[in-house]
């Protein structure tokens, strides 16, 4: 049965509910007012971003380990996901900072590794498409999967140092009781959406991969050859 | 962040632009994955 | 403790069951059973295509098989690759050394790779008559000298296996003649993939006939040839 | 270990050989810091204060050219398969070759240095020493990454274009701390930082030189 279609039936719910609270019920934000609402859109989209990004490095060190197609679609259908949600969080990020930092974009140490994270995880994609071979493209992506999975912190503090030796920016970091609320349950929801959608990539990744390898027939074993006699 | 009557007033239209990106990427994504998965059966 | 245990027997140099190598959709080959004892040669006649070249890569563990079972010298080429590699060499088509450096720096920088002594470069170069050139670099030698070069490398390696693929081609007549001569005197177990049946086959105590990468036949070298004409019809 | 000094005397021993592409990247590298200049325009102040910057960026565009050939000359002649058999263990195979690409690199920079000097207007006020330092670990930076990524690559038809889009992300961290070190170093360094920006660095490399030496095994056996 297709467990991830209630799942993600569930977290569409949540979802809803999350930003409904977030937007209509939830108290403003004291500095930004009503802008600090897309913190119920922003915030759980970096999360489960991060996580789909955490399940690729896991399903990387088993696809490395065990050599099998099962690990590698899932590689491929998280970094997806990872993916698709990183440039969504990228979008939400620069229209957040136009009215509260009056830009487009910052070097806020959170964005910026979002932006290398971006371009590192899109090029584990591009490199998965370019190989042919079944068992290089598994290892291929598995390797580039967990480098730029170990790059994530690497960058963010470097970056952290590199911006903190300027002046630090109110990153929005502790959260008041009245919006928790909403954010976890927008956070599961997107979570349980995000879980859905990976499943049903790996489901069509891994059909795709078992069409690709799948061994054809083994010809049968020819009659031996009786030869004359030789003398 | 903490509650409080904002100092930006309005910016709803920021906030609404957000809120319409991220539905419809979670909406399209949802949509292909599942047409793919159904169609790679 | 009664005598200590004899001696295993000594393991077979190849071992293989099944052995199966496919590319996407395509078996190269399929279905060879093969055993190969220390000091036994072996021949592998078949038309091109056959998947001679591709088989001897497997062998030669450059090429992981999709199925079946290989063990050299009793171990697994998979858990132990560098234990089993370090007794195999393989002469293929491709020259596979470094274009820009001599011949001497070719064989000198493998020696040391293989922890070999550097001092026989000198004499493996004479004796596969390369010492003329051996300062220029193996760009401006001819197909012939470079597999001159190649055989070095083999004699080099001193390796209880050796996977010998077409080492007739681009040679002139003299230096088959001299390809036969190192060939006859290669200690280990040697197996050749190659079209010269009688010449190769003189060489050999035993031969197996692929077509469409299926073993065919296996049996004593002297009938390869009978072997080849019952499959492929005699020239006319 | 005599295989790892064995791979990168061989790799020394090409590039002398073909030292025509030596001088090639070098004479890219500098071409790279003259572009900067032209495009950042005449004004001394505005060059010197960025000379650092025109500098790494030289040598971060300069090494995905030098990384590409470096396994080129494997694949070209499928020597690859004959280290591989002979056999050649995958760690000595890489930190043969990056070691080789650090020092190529290294050279390079080594070889950019006056030009930056005279071409920005630059004096070193910290020991110059500390300069050489910087080269050599955001050499290494680059290198390991780099050496991972052109063997990953290697075999690959879009590998010229694979490899930067691969690697530069990935040396950010390498790019940040190599740049801010060398600023401080030419422009002074009251608060004395120097040392915490080297430290990222060795860091940087000490994570990227184990990491890529475990997964390289994986990469040459595929």
């Amino acid at each position: 049965m297709r467990w991830e279609l209630p799942l993600t039936a569930l977290g569409l719910l949540l979802l809803v509910v999350g930003h409904g609270i977030g937007l209509f019920v939830a108290p403003p934000e004291a500095m930004m007012g009503d802008v600090g609402r897309i913190l119920y859109a922003h915030v759980p989209t970096a999360w489960v971003a991060l996580v789909a990004y955490l399940a690729a490095f896991v399903a990387a060190v088993g696809s490395l380990w065990s050599g099998r197609f099962t690990w590698d679609a899932a590689v491929a259908a998280t970094v997806e996901v990872g993916v698709v949600l990183n440039g969504l969080l990228l979008a939400q990020g620069s229209i957040w900072a136009r009215p509260t930092w009056g830009v487009y974009w910052t070097w806020d140490p959170r964005l910026t590794t979002t932006a290398v994270m971006f371009v590192m995880f899109v090029g584990v994609l591009l490199l998965r498409s370019l190989v042919e071979v079944a068992e290089r493209r598994l290892t291929v992506t598995a390797v580039a999967g967990i480098v730029a999975f170990a790059n994530v912190p690497v960058v963010y503090f470097s970056v952290k140092w590199w911006r903190t030796l300027h002046q630090d920016f109110s990153s929005p970091e502790t959260v008041s009781s009245p919006m928790v609320t909403p954010l976890r349950i927008a956070a599961f929801g997107m979570l349980f959406v995000a879980i859905g959608i990976a499943v049903m990539r790996w489901r069509a990744i891994y059909a795709a991969v078992q069409r690709e390898t799948e061994s054809p027939a083994l010809p049968d074993m020819p009659a031996p050859l009786k030869l004359p006699e030789v003398p | 962040m903490t509650p409080g009557s904002g100092m930006i007033t309005g910016g709803w239209g920021f906030v609404w632009a957000v809120y319409g990106l991220t539905w419809t990427v979670v909406i399209v994504y949802l949509s292909v994955a599942w047409s793919l998965s159904r169609r790679s059966k | 403790m009664d005598s200590p245990l004899p001696e295993p027997a000594a393991a077979p140099v190849i071992e293989a069951a099944g052995l199966c190598r496919r590319f996407g959709g395509r078996w190269a080959f399929a279905r060879v059973d093969l055993r190969l004892m220390a000091g036994e040669r072996l021949l592998i006649v078949g038309a091109n295509g056959s998947g001679k070249t591709t088989l001897l890569r497997a062998l030669s563990t450059s090429l992981p098989p999709t199925e079946g079972r290989l063990r050299l010298f009793g171990m697994d080429p998979v858990a132990a690759p560098e234990a089993v590699r370090s007794r195999v060499a393989l002469l293929s088509h491709a020259v596979g050394l470094y274009e820009d450096l001599s011949g001497a720096q070719n064989l000198s920088l493998f020696a040391r790779l293989m922890g070999k002594e550097p001092g026989r470069v000198a004499a493996l170069l004479e004796q596969v008559g390369l010492d003329p050139r051996r300062a220029d670099p193996i760009r401006t030698y001819s197909a012939g000298m470079r597999k001159r070069l190649c055989v070095a490398l083999v004699l080099l390696k001193e390796p209880a296996l050796v996977l010998l693929d077409e080492p007739f081609a681009a040679l002139d007549p003299k230096g088959m003649d001299q390809m036969g001569e190192l060939i006859a005197a290669l200690p280990g177990a040697v197996v050749i993939a190659s079209h010269q049946v009688e010449r190769a086959g003189a060489l050999c105590s035993r031969a197996m006939l692929l077509e469409g990468g299926l073993p065919r036949w296996q049996g004593p070298a002297r009938s390869a040839w009978a072997a080849w004409t019952a499959v492929h019809g005699a020239r006319e | 270990m005599t295989q790892l000094w064995a791979v990168l005397r061989k790799d020394l021993l090409i590039e002398w050989r073909a030292r025509a592409h030596g001088v090639a990247l070098v004479s890219f590298a500098i071409t790279l810091l003259l572009l900067f200049s032209f495009a950042v325009g005449p004004n001394a102040n505005v060059l010197r204060a960025h000379a650092s910057a025109y500098l790494w960026m030289g040598l971060v565009l300069t090494s995905s050219l030098q990384l590409a050939r470096s396994f080129q000359v494997e694949t070209e002649s499928n020597a690859l398969d004959t280290l591989v058999l002979a056999p050649v263990s995958p760690p000595a195979l890489f930190y043969g070759k990056a070691l080789s690409n650090t020092l190529q690199l290294f050279g390079v920079g080594l070889v950019s240095l006056p030009a930056v000097i005279a071409l920005y207007d630059v004096e070193v006020k910290e020991p110059a020493g500390l300069l050489l330092l910087t080269l050599i670990l955001g050499a290494l930076g680059l290198a390991a990454p780099g050496t991972l990524y052109a063997g990953l690559t290697a075999r690959l038809a879009a590998r010229q274009l694979m490899l930067p889009l691969l690697l530069f992300p990935l040396v950010v961290p390498c790019l940040l701390a190599a740049v801010k070190a060398t600023t401080l170093i030419l422009q002074g360094d009251p608060m004395d930082q120097i040392g915490s920006w080297l430290t990222l660095l060795a860091c940087f490399d000490a994570l990227y030189w184990s990491l890529c030496g475990v997964l390289f095994g994986k990469v040459i056996d595929a």
